[in-house]
């Protein structure tokens, strides 16, 4: 459904534009229906970059966002529009994602005027009942009220609920449950996996490993703006095969183990791998990144797990 | 550092370029002979073959019978050379000559008003953001100053300390009877004529810098570094100091974009006590329908501003490391 | 994080009903919308206090304030009040047209250079960054010398012609701030167009901002008018305050002791600048509850 | 013992009333004696945090009594205050992106510091670099701006700057929460360091993570609605909690191998009370699944094992 394939991001920085910063550096990723894709990565990692390019809040610098076939920078007009009615996104700070001088439930409103102008109220209203229903959201509580006076949690549900609204086939999920309170993220994180019985896919970005863990299908692991590891998530996870991944797994704090417990796992795990998985599998090709543009940045080390070169990347 | 410079160079370059255009075009606005025009206006021709030196004069620089890029070119050419035209209230002295000999007049009034304005506004500023007795009372005062039109305040001034209670004298450099020596009698003679002007330039200024200053420091105090200082029982003098250092950047870059109003104040002010400065001189030049000796010093002044505006960014660059460590538009 | 958040829930009805009440009830901006009202009525009300208008000889030479002439007559025998009355009423339209054009320009070029970003951005911050350190004061002198100023409206497109690279930076960098919001993005989402975005996103949250800028603007376009008028380069035929300030001074007011005809004016101009800059202040603590409490 | 909190309240004065952010706080913590202080956003542990170290304008002492190593602290009083601040107590704030003079170099914001307050800066800074070079920062951020140090460099000087006086007690108020999971463990682990080394004594690390608390800490106290709800070591508090507000926060934490689809977690339904006219009893109540009549009125706060205390009639 969605593929990115090779796609860069570069922005010009310095009095015009003299000198390039590279945010996203040759990544390609394929977002399935009902999947859940998780891009986990630390500050300038690239994550929330590649997030916007998708919504076409950032252009792409080089390569292609396809979604369904089609290529997303081309889209105009009405095309673009309907592109929105399929791909939808949620960001980090909910209070910042509703203007806090409007009432809250204009978000929807405005889906209303841009998708639905024709819908009659009685269709429209019955519409949000049952969108607010699937968020589990109290339509009482939530209406007619401003941002202020909800919670973080119910404001991002009742985004969930504006996507809904839409016939969304992708969610790009942006760092959704940050800012919410270990009691209800939860509850938000299950509404995201309940979107996949539907058949909607999500793009769930996070610095999060545990939340990344809990949702997805897929895991993809960012450093720098390079995909360093992807795979199938328990695959991934039980198996980490790039330094920089068992460093961000051993930073992890766990509820039962201690740090110095999963250090000792991670480094017998580690010991049993060779110095570079890419290397192993693409001898005499080693560097980052590859100066044979035709040469993949990933090297597969088993069936749906890829593994990017660890050489010339020191940590820290 | 040196996208900053590069930046502002081409900024200053612009508008240098911008001034030029605009004194160059403006004259070609007006409906027929500019020169003619003028000469017309000043009332009946009394002296024929002045008028005719001045036409030839202009007809030769502006070159009116050569193409426009031609008259353009020739124009930057004659700046370059320090050329602005001969004034014809002054008639033959050169526009350049009746600017030099009034700039040090200008540059005594306002160079004080300005440093010290600036100076004592910031003190006074950050003592009143901590002193509620003198907030109280800086804040009003700084704001009746701030709203007083200058050439009021020099009326009011030249009215009350000089005609009223006699104290000062109130029109022109130094006394009708004497001539420019180098003695105490000339020298206190200066003092007293200058130190109207210059007072009523200082107060405006100084209280929109004192009000200016108060709410920087107040914005500072409440910065999370100050916080910090204090969680660690810095004394307040301390958190103060570092908030005074903090607030006055902003400062800084204020009195660059200040100087223009303050050079159009003293413009003002120096017509009402008739002191021989620049701004006298824009204001005869007006009188005398000398549209010439008008435009050189109006071109003096704009450049001026802009030689003193980048002064103060060479300075703002030295006071401020952030500038200087290049960090700036990295995280962009 | 912090513990704030029971503090949050005020309804924003009961906000603006409250910013609302906290404008009629703090003293600072009821003092200054009283002047400026008060004023407001007497320059209104100017052509109707007399039956002469301010350069009419109507009096005896000189006199100082009585009971016929209320601030006294000029050295020409013209009525100071009415002159007076009327350069409050051409101060008001200079202030209201000027301020507005300086807004409008400034607002313009910031909304869009902020919100755009990129090349746009980069050059209209070039324009602004070149008409703000050009002294604008001394162009206009020129402009004016030249071109000729023969109407207030005219006087009041040249002064915010000049007046508005502050407000465009100031502007631009708020918009820059908002335009990373989430809930800008989020109409984006939503397929509402750029233009729409800034007037119905982001213009709202700026709404008390611009507000308070264009005040300051308004202040400054009459400052700036009156120097103008005082040099004489106003517009022919019109009464100012900065006129009075200028015929005074060529007519030896102060040498003469004429101080009724050079006091109103200035006293006007203060009062008028003055009570727009406390309204700001008082508007200010209302819209910033930061600074409320001090 | 290194710091006793009797019955301290603290509340907030708003003009809509007070707000009773700390309402009767008793605690203890020992020489030597990491605590996690843990909560959701609203529960006052960020009030406790700065009632210790110094209140902020809005905030008031209401009553109750803190003493440090048998010193009472003149907690209402800013002035008195000063004696104890850096030298006994000392606080690593949140804000540490923000919290050093960014027109001062480090180095001579400390000696300013340092002397201001009647220290010799050159006699101290052999130690300051020995403690630099610990936390594996150049000795030369002393010559350098604030600007030019990456988000955790920052956060690592703030906390070196704030023990470098060897305090008795240091407070971190949400000291890793805006840093990434490698920094957040780094910084984490000097303050287990630190203390160790007995450049603090004890310290107070506030934290809406309990996860992270528990990779540090010793004790940790879990607060609710400005009131504690638990206290006790880190392993009982991690195993065998028994306030249900306690049970139920860490049920609803996804952890690294937990996927939802093989163990869906559920949040805590319903949110804190207000604190503005807190409600009688126990403050858990309406959203406690165990609550009963007897909740109606306000559980004690007692230990009902050693070191372990919990304030709900179910657990006593």
């Amino acid at each position: 459904m969605l593929r990115l394939n090779r796609v860069w991001k570069t922005y010009r920085v310095g009095a015009f534009g003299t000198r390039e910063l590279t945010a996203v550096r040759d990544v390609s990723l394929d977002v399935a229906p009902g999947e859940v894709v998780s891009l986990i990565g630390e500050s300038g990692s690239g994550k929330t970059t590649i997030g916007r390019m998708v919504l076409r809040l950032n252009s792409v610098s080089q390569g292609r966002i396809e979604f369904d076939g089609t290529d997303v920078s081309t889209l105009r007009g009405r095309a673009l529009k309907s592109y929105y009615r399929k791909v939808q996104g949620i960001f980090q700070d909910p209070y910042s994602s509703f203007n806090p001088i409007f009432k809250a439930d204009r978000v929807f409103d405005m889906v209303r005027r841009q998708f639905f102008a024709g819908t009659p109220n009685a269709t429209w209203h019955g519409k949000i009942e049952a969108a607010l229903a699937d968020v589990r959201l109290d339509p009482a509580q939530v209406l007619n009220k401003y941002p202020h006076q909800l919670s973080g949690g119910q404001l991002q549900r009742m985004l969930i609920a504006r996507a809904l609204l839409l016939d969304i086939k992708l969610l790009i999920a942006d760092e959704i449950i940050s800012m919410l309170d270990a009691s209800t993220r939860i509850d938000v994180m299950n509404l995201l996996a309940d979107l996949t019985s539907r058949g909607v896919g999500v793009l769930f970005v996070t610095h999060d490993l545990a939340l990344g863990n809990y949702l997805s299908t897929t895991t993809v692991i960012l450093r720098r703006g390079v995909i360093v590891e992807m795979g199938a998530t328990d695959k991934v996870f039980a198996n980490p095969q790039h330094p920089y991944s068992t460093h961000l797994l051993g930073s992890v704090p766990h509820l039962h183990k201690k740090w110095s417990q999963v250090e000792a796992e991670l480094a017998r795990h580690d010991a049993r791998l060779g110095p570079c998985g890419y290397h192993a599998h693409m001898p005499g090709r080693c560097g980052m990144p590859p100066h044979d543009p035709d040469q993949p940045m990933l090297a597969e080390i088993e069936p749906g797990h890829v593994v990017g070169c660890s050489y010339d990347q020191p940590l820290g | 550092m040196g996208r900053y410079f590069g930046r502002k160079s081409i900024v200053y370059a612009l508008t240098c370029i911008v001034a030029v255009t605009i004194n160059w075009l403006v004259p070609r606005f007006m409906p027929g002979d500019p020169v003619l025009q003028m000469l017309i206006s000043r009332g009946p021709d009394t002296n024929p073959e002045q008028t005719a030196v001045i036409m030839d004069y202009y007809n030769r620089l502006f070159g009116f019978d050569v193409p426009l890029w031609q008259q353009y070119l020739n124009y930057w050419g004659a700046l370059f050379k320090g050329d602005l035209g001969v004034s014809v209230w002054l008639f033959p002295t050169p526009v350049a000559d009746v600017v030099l000999r009034a700039l040090p007049y200008t540059l005594g009034l306002l160079l004080p008003a300005i440093l010290l304005s600036w100076f004592l506004g910031n003190k006074v500023g950050a003592m009143a953001a901590r002193r509620k007795w003198l907030d109280n009372s800086v804040l009003p005062v700084g704001y009746v100053l701030t709203a007083t039109p200058y050439m009021w305040l020099a009326i009011l001034l030249a009215w009350s300390l000089g005609i009223v209670a006699g104290i000062f004298p109130t029109a022109g450099g130094y006394g009708f009877d004497l001539q420019p020596a180098v003695s105490w009698e000339f020298a206190s003679s200066l003092a007293m004529h200058w130190f109207l002007p210059f007072l009523s330039l200082f107060l405006v200024a100084f209280g929109g810098w004192a009000i200016g200053m108060r709410n920087l420091v107040i914005y500072e105090l409440e910065s999370d570094y100050a916080n910090y200082l204090a969680a660690l029982g810095a004394p307040p003098r301390l958190i103060r100091r570092y908030a005074f250092r903090n607030a006055i950047l902003p400062q800084v870059t204020g009195l660059a974009l200040q100087l223009g109003v303050l050079v159009g104040g003293s413009i003002l002010t120096e017509v009402v006590f008739a002191y021989p400065g620049l701004g006298n001189l824009v204001f005869q030049a007006l009188l005398h329908r000398d549209f010439f000796l008008l435009q050189g010093v109006v071109l003096f002044i704009v450049i001026g501003v802009l030689v003193a505006n980048f002064v103060i960014d060479v300075v703002y660059v030295l006071v401020d490391p952030r500038t200087r460590a290049g960090m700036q538009g990295v995280s962009a | 994080m912090t513990d704030t958040r029971p503090l949050k829930p005020i309804t924003a009805d009961a906000r603006r009903a409250e910013i609302f009440r906290l404008a009629l009830g703090n003293p600072k901006v009821i003092a200054g919308l009283v002047i400026l009202a008060t004023l407001l009525a007497l320059g209104l009300a100017a052509p109707l206090l007399s039956g002469h208008g301010p350069s009419d000889y109507v009096g005896p030479r000189a006199e100082p304030p009585s009971a016929d002439f209320w601030f006294g007559t000029t050295l020409f025998g013209q009525d100071v009040f009415v002159q007076f009355a009327n350069g409050i009423r051409s101060t008001y339209v200079v202030g209201l047209l000027a301020g507005g054009i300086g807004a409008l320009v400034g607002m313009t070029v910031g909304f869009v250079a902020g919100y755009r970003g990129g090349v746009v951005d980069e050059i209209l911050s070039m324009i602004t960054n070149v008409v703000l350190v050009l002294p604008a004061f001394a162009v206009l002198i020129i402009l004016a010398a030249y071109v000729g100023i023969d109407s207030v409206v005219h006087q009041s497109v040249f002064i915010g012609a000049f007046s508005w690279p502050w407000v465009a930076r100031a502007v631009r960098a708020q918009t820059f701030s908002l335009r990373s919001r989430e809930f800008v993005d989020l109409a984006r989402l939503t397929g509402v167009r750029p233009l729409t975005i800034i007037r119905t996103e982001i213009g709202p949250n700026m709404g008390s901002y611009l507000l308070l800028v264009f005040i300051v603007l308004f202040g400054g376009s009459i400052l700036t008018a009156a120097s103008l008028d005082f040099l004489g380069l106003g517009p022919p035929g019109q009464m100012s305050l900065g006129l009075m300030m200028n015929q005074a001074l060529q007519s030896s007011a102060l040498v003469l002791g004429i101080w009724w005809w050079f006091l109103p004016p200035g006293i006007g101009i203060v009062l008028i600048v003055g009570a727009l800059y406390v309204t700001n202040i008082g508007l200010d603590d209302v819209f910033n509850p930061k600074l409320r409490k001090m | 013992m290194s710091l006793q909190v009797d019955g301290l309240r603290v509340r907030y004065r708003t003009l809509r009333g007070d707000v009773h952010a700390l309402d009767g706080v008793t605690f203890e913590v020992a020489d030597g004696e990491i605590m996690g202080l843990v909560g959701e956003s609203g529960c006052g542990k960020t009030t406790l945090a700065k009632s210790l170290i110094r209140l902020d304008g809005r905030m008031q002492y209401v009553d109750g009594v803190v003493e440090l190593d048998g010193v009472k602290l003149p907690i209402d009083d800013q002035h008195a205050m000063n004696r104890f601040r850096f030298t006994q107590i000392s606080f690593v704030p949140q804000y540490a992106m923000s919290a050093l003079n960014p027109i001062r170099k480090i180095g001579k914001m400390i000696a300013e510091l340092l002397e201001s307050r009647g220290f010799d800066y050159k006699s101290i800074q052999p130690e300051l670099e020995r403690r630099l070079d610990l936390v594996g920062l150049p000795r030369d951020v002393l010559r350098r701006y604030p600007i030019e140090l990456s988000g955790g460099m920052k956060q690592r000087t703030v906390v070196v700057v704030s023990t470098l006086l060897d305090p008795s007690l240091l407070v971190a108020d949400e000291a890793t929460s805006a840093l990434d999971v490698s920094n957040q463990k780094a910084v984490a682990e000097t303050l287990v360091e630190f203390r160790d080394r007995r450049f603090v004594r004890s310290v107070i690390v506030v934290t809406h993570d309990i996860s992270l608390g528990y990779q540090i800490a010793d004790t940790i106290m879990v607060m609710y609605a400005g009131k504690q709800a638990e206290k006790a070591p880190a392993e009982v508090i991690v195993n065998s909690p028994r306030h249900p507000y306690t049970q139920a926060l860490m049920s609803s934490l996804p952890e690294v191998g937990v996927r939802y689809e093989d163990r869906r977690l559920a949040g805590i339904p319903g949110s804190p009370p207000p604190l503005l006219n807190p409600p009688s009893g126990c403050r858990f109540r309406d959203r406690c699944p165990l609550a009963f009549d007897q909740c109606a009125e306000e559980p004690p706060f007692v230990e009902i094992a050693t070191g372990h205390s919990v304030a709900c009639w179910k657990a006593a």
